[in-house]
């Protein structure tokens, strides 16, 4: 751990919330992505098993 | 009442965003404040308070306008005098609903639009108290307004020409604790009066706006 | 239900003065007349929308529900939703029977707002299967049904009555409905003099 | 064989599950090779001290941030020309990418101005500029969400982005003649590229490539699970046709 | 074209006062003012110019909201398209019934609203001509607006969002023509500013107002 | 007037495809079709309100009027400002053959909102009357109109095709009009391959 002197609140900040919004972006994108894809799945079997 | 609340809060989630989108016109006075006033830190610094609550009422303001009108276009204001659910209640759990989709997270981010105005330190506390004390009379007051106008077409207008002057006290109180706040003073008085004002307001209002949706359901 | 000697008025003139007739569980009343007549005014009061000049309206309190052009649905939320909300603010119970009686099952995940215009007739009628009222008061039920949905409507009109309902409908076309009808044309406010005035101005 | 090819949604998604997964590693590694050595490996500013750290998210962020906005003025263009489905759902997919990368880079200045200015927040013209960014980005994502038809949604949207555009261009030359600010004022020591030493530079660009990839991965991520949804909707509709 | 200006305006006589109700909306906004920053007149006469702007600009965008919601609602809009004149000549006489119902009355009484903010007596002259410069440009611009959300119930918030930032350029050079004005400095360049960006927009905006519109009435 | 081919989507599905006729001067066509079939997403297509997705419409290029649910009234206007509106945007002669035709001379200056349903539908059909135009595409016209109003509606229409006029008329009642009848039900979109999917995402 680097010594970061007086800035190691804001130079820890920015790399805690650029971190924490990207992890939430990737979250949200790779959930929803899961998500999505499984449902396609279901409503193409659903669809195909329909005719 | 459950029913209407959630009914309502759904509504708002799913009618792309009547919940983000009083925020998102808070966001945007205050942040047009500067370009009108010039970007002096220490000028803006001194409106803060004021600005903020002059945004965050007019934010409130701006979502009134639909806020029983929708319900009356499509004929559900008429149902639901027919039904057994009294007006009062109705109105009641309207303000409410209009209380948490809009004025909640309009208190919720007036600090961080602190920061953007240059909001002495002091001061954030003593905002988001007195906003939280001044917003529930905001949508009450707002809800009788609504139901005044209800019937209108072009309400909208005529909405904030009636609501303004109802909103006075409330502005003059919370504005006030929080410019006391910023500067350091103590709050007491004008945080009481706003207290005061939305408890009777929330207590005795109701009534009178069913009687006035009555007559506009003629 | 009983109507006496009611009089009505719309943007401040009147309209219609001495309807009197009984609406009584199990018949249906058709109310006919032409365009203009006060068919409208006339439900509306009986709803309890809008005060009566004069007469009374008694033996229905409470147990009213009325229908007319705009179905107060809400195009966002889904068939089932909307017929829920009514189910849950009127109390009664499930929304099974209504869904069946109009059909509306394979419509039920659809937002409101996706449905034709006769679809979002059905749905806003399978509302007062859910209210658990038994004095339905109907303005212009049929406007952009198509015929079979007409029978379908008249059906559970009819049912309504078997089971000790009343049904008080205003319409212009042919429900295929056993029940009176009541031209309301007769009923004609006629001018009051115009020497005096009074209250109304008139 | 044409790129327009690809416009093809099915086309689009096989060919985008073949390069994905690399494309993955290839963000991942650049993004935590540059930021691990940016924050343990590079020494102190003599006038900043260890503040300086922060710019290996903040310059990253910022340049993503405005080229998000490029790509999605590229891809209504190409939706309001050519129709093609994909582009539009890449524009929307795009968007809160764009929203994120802006909002790092308004905290993380934010946090850096703290150190450095000794505030907050100042109204000077490029911090502005990113505010105004900020909000059409808030607009964009609000108009896709509030329409229903996704053709409607992607023709409106399209349109709002070109104007849009124009006017944040304007808003630019205007903020610029409200307010000549601080930002990298002559007080720095990092200035323009030429000032920023090698021990500084390398990290960042390895920094930029990453968000780059990172940004590249996510669009492409997010445009086929944009696809899907569209075609579930489709398939809910041919069960309605059916019905 | 001359039958919807008249009609246009027609309407807005008789809604019950869409002409008064921009103003009314106005004038209070500017009085609302020294009740939320306090009532200094020194701190007034410094952000007059850019509150009477601001005030300006908040109640134009107010009333956007129905410019071409009612028309829609009513289906005269759908009726529209299908008659003889072109949809971009539909949406630029919105466009102008809006300015003169709306922006017009604004510029008129915004000297008299100086008055009440103790605006320097060198600024009020310069207030107007930016207004009149600028306040075309809104019109125009809050149309392009109205034409996007037109379709959309709870458009009204939707629209102030979308359009806020598109306000900012003509809102900065207007802002900064009247404190320049009322600081007695050179306003030339932020009225030129002012003057292209309304010419530029009314060139060009109204093609895009009129191709949202067309994707809106599908 | 010809329809060639017609394809047309609505919320994104296809609803109707091939549809095919032709409108000829004199004649009225009459679609019919059960609720939800696609006869509203049709007749916008037609008016041009709406791409096709596939198809052409030639030969009525602006010559069309076109009539729906909703009538463009301005309820703060009266009858004849509402009129006189429409008449100056179609540069269209005089408003006094459609007051005639649609018995509206009483109701000259009553503000258009003071109306009943049906006087206010009456007021809408008269708007056909001023464009002057020869293609009539009218969407459900008699929805709300007495049995009298209806003769009164179906004798105008037959005095416009008598003028060389054409009309094409979505509706679920009987007007007592002679002319072809077209069920759209036949020109049901069927589904594509599941398996191949394109731009349509179908
Ligand atoms: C909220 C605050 C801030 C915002 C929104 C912001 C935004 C930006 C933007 C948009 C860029 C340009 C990226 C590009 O053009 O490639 C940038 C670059 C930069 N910023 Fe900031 N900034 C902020 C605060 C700061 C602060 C406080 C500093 C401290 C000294 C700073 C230092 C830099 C540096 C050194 C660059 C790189 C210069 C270059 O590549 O030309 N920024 N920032
Ligand atoms: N807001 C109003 N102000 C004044 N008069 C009105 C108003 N609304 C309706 N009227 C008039 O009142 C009378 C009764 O109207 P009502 O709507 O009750 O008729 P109705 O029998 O329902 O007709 P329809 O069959 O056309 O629906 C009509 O002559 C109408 O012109
Ligand atoms: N906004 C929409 N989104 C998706 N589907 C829709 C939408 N509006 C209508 N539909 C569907 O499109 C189909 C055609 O609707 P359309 O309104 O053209 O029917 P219609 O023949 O006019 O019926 P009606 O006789 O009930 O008026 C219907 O199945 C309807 O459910
Ligand atoms: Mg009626
Ligand atoms: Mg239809």
């Amino acid at each position: 751990m680097p010594d970061l002197g007086k800035y190691a609140f804001d130079v820890l900040a920015s790399y805690g919330a650029s971190l924490l919004l990207l992890g939430g972006l990737l979250a949200l994108t790779l959930g929803r992505g899961a998500k999505v894809r499984q449902d396609m799945h279901k409503m193409e079997q659903r669809s195909k098993s329909r005719g | 009442m459950k029913a209407l609340l959630l009914r309502d809060l759904k509504l708002a989630l799913r009618a792309g965003g009547g919940f983000g989108l009083g925020l998102a016109f808070f966001l945007i006075v205050t942040v047009l404040v500067p370009f009108s006033v010039g970007p002096q830190s220490e000028l803006l610094a001194r409106i803060a308070p004021g600005v903020l609550w002059l945004g965050a009422l007019l934010a409130c303001l701006l979502s009134l306008d639909r806020l029983l009108a929708l319900d009356w276009e499509d004929g559900t204001l008429d149902l639901m005098a027919t039904s057994p659910l009294p007006l009062e209640a109705v109105v009641t759990i309207k303000a409410l609903a209009h209380w948490i989709t809009t004025s909640l997270p309009l208190v919720l981010a007036a600090p961080v639009l602190g920061i953007l105005l240059n909001l002495p330190t002091a001061g954030f506390q003593w905002l988001v108290v007195s906003l939280l004390l001044g917003t529930p009379a905001l949508s009450v007051i707002g809800t009788f307004g609504a139901a005044l106008t209800v019937g209108l077409k072009r309400g909208g207008l005529l909405l904030s020409l009636l609501v303004l002057p109802l909103y006075v006290p409330t502005l003059i109180f919370g504005a006030e604790a929080a410019r006391r706040g910023a500067d350091g003073m103590s709050v007491e008085t004008p945080l009481l009066m706003l207290a005061g004002i939305s408890a009777a307001t929330l207590a005795l209002l109701p009534f009178a706006s069913a009687a006035v949706l009555r007559v506009n359901l003629r | 239900m009983k109507i006496a000697g009611l009089s009505i008025a719309r943007g401040g003139a009147p309209v219609l003065e001495g309807v009197s007739f009984e609406l009584t569980p199990g018949r249906a009343l058709i109310l006919r007349g032409p365009n203009g007549c006060g068919k409208t005014t006339l439900l509306r009061t009986i709803a309890g929308l809008q005060p009566p000049l004069a007469g009374t309206i008694t033996g229905a309190e409470e147990d009213i529900a009325y229908a007319a052009h705009s179905d107060g649905i809400k195009l966002t939320l889904t068939v089932g939703e909307n017929l829920t909300f009514w189910a849950e603010i009127f109390a009664a119970g499930s929304i099974e029977p209504a869904l069946d009686a109009f059909d509306l099952r394979g419509l039920l995940d659809r937002p409101a707002g996706a449905l034709s215009a006769g679809q979002k007739r059905r749905l806003g009628l399978a509302r007062l299967l859910v209210t658990g009222r038994r004095y339905w008061i109907l303005d212009e039920p049929t406007v952009s049904l198509d015929r079979a949905s007409v029978q379908q409507f008249a059906g559970v009109v009819e049912r309504h009555l078997a089971d000790g309902g009343a049904a008080l409908i205003a319409t212009h076309i042919d429900l295929g409905l056993e029940g009176e009808t009541l031209d309301v044309s007769q009923f004609k406010a006629k001018l009051p003099d115009l020497e005096e005035f009074d209250e109304a101005f008139l | 064989m044409s790129i327009w090819e690809y416009a093809n949604p099915k086309k689009f998604l096989t060919t985008s599950e073949r390069v994905l997964p690399v494309l993955w590693v290839l963000a991942g590694v650049l993004c935590a090779v540059g930021l691990i050595w940016g924050f343990f490996f590079t020494p102190d500013d003599y006038r900043q001290g260890a503040s300086v750290k922060i710019m290996f998210v903040h310059v990253p962020a910022a340049f993503i941030a405005i080229n998000a906005w490029f790509m999605m003025l590229v891809a209504s263009l190409i939706w309001v020309i050519r129709r093609h489905h994909v582009s539009a759902l890449a524009a929307k997919a795009a968007a809160p990418v764009g929203v994120v990368m802006t909002l790092i880079a308004l905290i993380t200045g934010a946090l850096w101005g703290h150190q450095i200015w000794g505030t907050w927040w100042v109204w000077d013209p490029r911090l502005t500029s990113f505010l105004v960014l900020f909000l059409f980005y808030l607009g964009y994502i609000a108009l896709w969400s509030a329409i229903e038809d996704p053709d409607t949604a992607a023709d409106l949207t399209s349109i709002l982005c070109l104007v849009g555009s124009v006017f944040a261009v304007l808003s630019r030359y205007a903020v610029l003649f409200w307010n000549q600010g601080l930002h990298q004022g002559a007080s720095l020591s990092l200035d323009k590229e030429e000032n920023v030493a090698d021990a500084f530079s390398n990290p960042l660009y390895v920094c930029m490539a990453g968000f780059g990839f990172l940004f590249l991965v996510l669009v492409l991520y997010r445009t086929g699970t944009e696809i899907r949804a569209r075609r579930i909707r489709a398939l809910m509709m041919r069960e309605r046709m059916d019905a």
